[in-house]
């Protein structure tokens, strides 16, 4: 597709400058207006060989960003030749993409010729050459905008972190309370199960860790053994046998 | 001329730069801002088109600029420099960066096609552009807006001195958000 | 005026330094001097008193001056460099200082999510901020607070007059204590 006769057609249209073209889009956009085509309605493939032959003839083919144009245009001239059903609404064209960049570059190319023009007028027109020195070379005036310093204030809380509050449980763990109620329990029971040690189905979280604690302490003074029957049954509390007793 | 008008003549003759009405204003604390104005609209008729300077409306202020048509003749005998031009590049970013502030580097990148650090770093240099604010998202990017030198250099009054999109002849009816690269 | 002196106007006014009178000449080489000297009598005559700049003649040539009476109006006004603005990293660490002072680096540091040093140095530098006291704590660190003249430059009587942070637009949680990392 970049064949001779490709090479020596570009080469005679684009003897152009590196800096010629300020991008891929750029170079694109020459490459459509040359060959006065319709932009909504790209001849992908030949813009695509077109494309290829100018990069490698400007030596771009270096530039990534040139690079991953080319790439792109492959990418969408290979899709455009797949097949498609007749009458397919759901078909989306693969050129949408690149034609709204074209587009919306072809927009920022017309702002930059309009500010090109209004540059070179205003450059017409001097202002005042002479500048006094400053007296005492004062530093130049500071402005601060309250507006500003507010905006910033606001961007500056938004970032804060919310400080790591370590929650105080309001009701210390019972140890106490604990221990003499499985004291009481062991007195009257040999063996006797959780739901009994911890007092009850209504249990809070502090009621489980004061009694898995208090447990813990009398089954290390050996006052009871602590028994599971089966994997992930309910644990079983037994009175220690009086040989035991420390 | 009124003494007020006087004043404001000679600090728009010192002042190398376009003076806000603020600015203006501030030269004499007991004076009102109509009486500044007022002021301003009888120095702009005393110049008219009798002499070879006149009084400009610019980048939200006012300046004395010399008459277009004596430009070349005082560039030849070089006693005045034109600016540098602005080369492409830097006009197109340029023109995404005035229409979009405040916009960060991906967005003037997805839309040039091309890495734009180097331009948007000299532009901030030559004082035309600005970072303004931080965005929202991820590393809070720098985001970039337009200064008074730009106005300045483009000889606009204010922004809205810039061409409308609407107004352009490519159809878009305004400016679509641009997908962040993957 | 003439157009010749139109046109020396413009070139008086554009050249950063006095013209002499082959300067002026070398503008139309078609000119007499002759021409040139009645050219700069009818120019310095329509400046008269009338005007608040004038037409001097010094050692090195000709050059438009400020009348004297106004000079020290102007000078005060510091028209001569653009004011200086702060950057957003500034704003936001002069923020943080205003509404949380005295505080320390670590502090600002931590809220920001960067390194604060240059910032706060510079802020120093430009006299809006100031270490105001020692804090407890390891190392005893400087704590920061505003100085008058920030006040000043924000045209507030007092801190006081700082808006509270509740009033801002944002929902805002209030300030709330960062413990300095150990």
């Amino acid at each position: 597709m970049t064949g001779p006769s490709m090479r020596e057609q570009a080469g005679a249209g684009f003897v152009v400058e590196l800096e010629k073209f300020s991008g891929p889009l750029d170079l694109l956009l020459h490459l459509i207006k040359e060959d006065e085509v319709d932009i909504t309605d790209l001849p992908i493939a030949k813009i695509a060989d077109q494309f290829l032959s100018v990069i490698a003839e400007l030596g771009l083919n270096q530039a990534a960003d040139y690079l991953e144009m080319a790439a792109r245009l492959l990418r969408i001239k290979a899709q455009m030749l797949l097949p498609r059903r007749l009458g397919d609404d759901e078909w989306e064209d693969p050129r949408a993409e690149l034609v709204r960049r074209l587009l919306e570059y072809q927009q920022i190319h017309e702002l930059v010729d309009w500010l090109g023009h209004a540059a070179d007028a205003r450059a017409e027109r001097f202002g005042r050459g002479y500048e006094a020195p400053p007296p005492d070379a004062l530093p130049a005036p500071l402005q601060i905008d309250l507006n500003d310093l507010l905006a910033a204030a606001e961007r500056v809380i938004s970032l804060i972190p919310e400080p790591m509050l370590h929650r105080v449980v309001p009701r210390p763990l019972d140890v106490e309370g604990a221990t003499a109620r499985i004291l009481a329990l062991l007195a009257e029971r040999e063996t006797f199960g959780w739901r009994d040690a911890v007092g009850g189905p209504q249990a809070s979280l502090v009621d489980v860790l004061s009694t898995f604690i208090a447990l813990l302490e009398l089954a290390k003074r050996s006052s009871l053994t602590l028994s599971q029957p089966e994997p992930f049954g309910p644990m079983v509390i037994t009175r220690a046998l009086p040989h035991e007793a420390a | 001329m009124h003494s007020l008008t006087k004043l404001l003549e000679a600090a728009l003759f010192a002042a190398s730069r376009p003076l806000t009405l603020e600015e203006l204003a501030s030269l004499d604390p007991g004076v009102a801002d109509g009486a500044v104005r007022a002021s301003l609209a009888e120095l702009r008729a005393a110049y008219g088109d009798e002499h070879g300077v006149e009084l400009v409306e610019i980048a939200e202020g006012w300046q004395f600029l010399t008459r277009r048509e004596y430009g070349e003749t005082i560039e030849r005998a070089q006693f005045a420099l034109r600016p540098r031009r602005l080369s492409p590049a830097a006009l197109e970013t340029l023109a995404i960066i005035a229409y979009r502030q405040p916009v960060g580097r991906l967005e003037v990148d997805e839309i040039r096609g091309v890495d734009s650090g180097a331009v948007i770093d000299k532009l901030v240099e030559r004082g035309l552009i600005e970072v303004v604010t931080r965005g929202e998202g991820l590393g809070r990017p720098l985001l970039y807006g337009t200064t008074p030198s730009f106005q300045e250099i483009l000889g606009l009054k204010n922004l809205e001195d810039l061409p409308r999109l609407e107004e352009l002849s490519v159809a878009l009816r305004r400016p679509t958000p641009v997908d962040e690269p993957e």
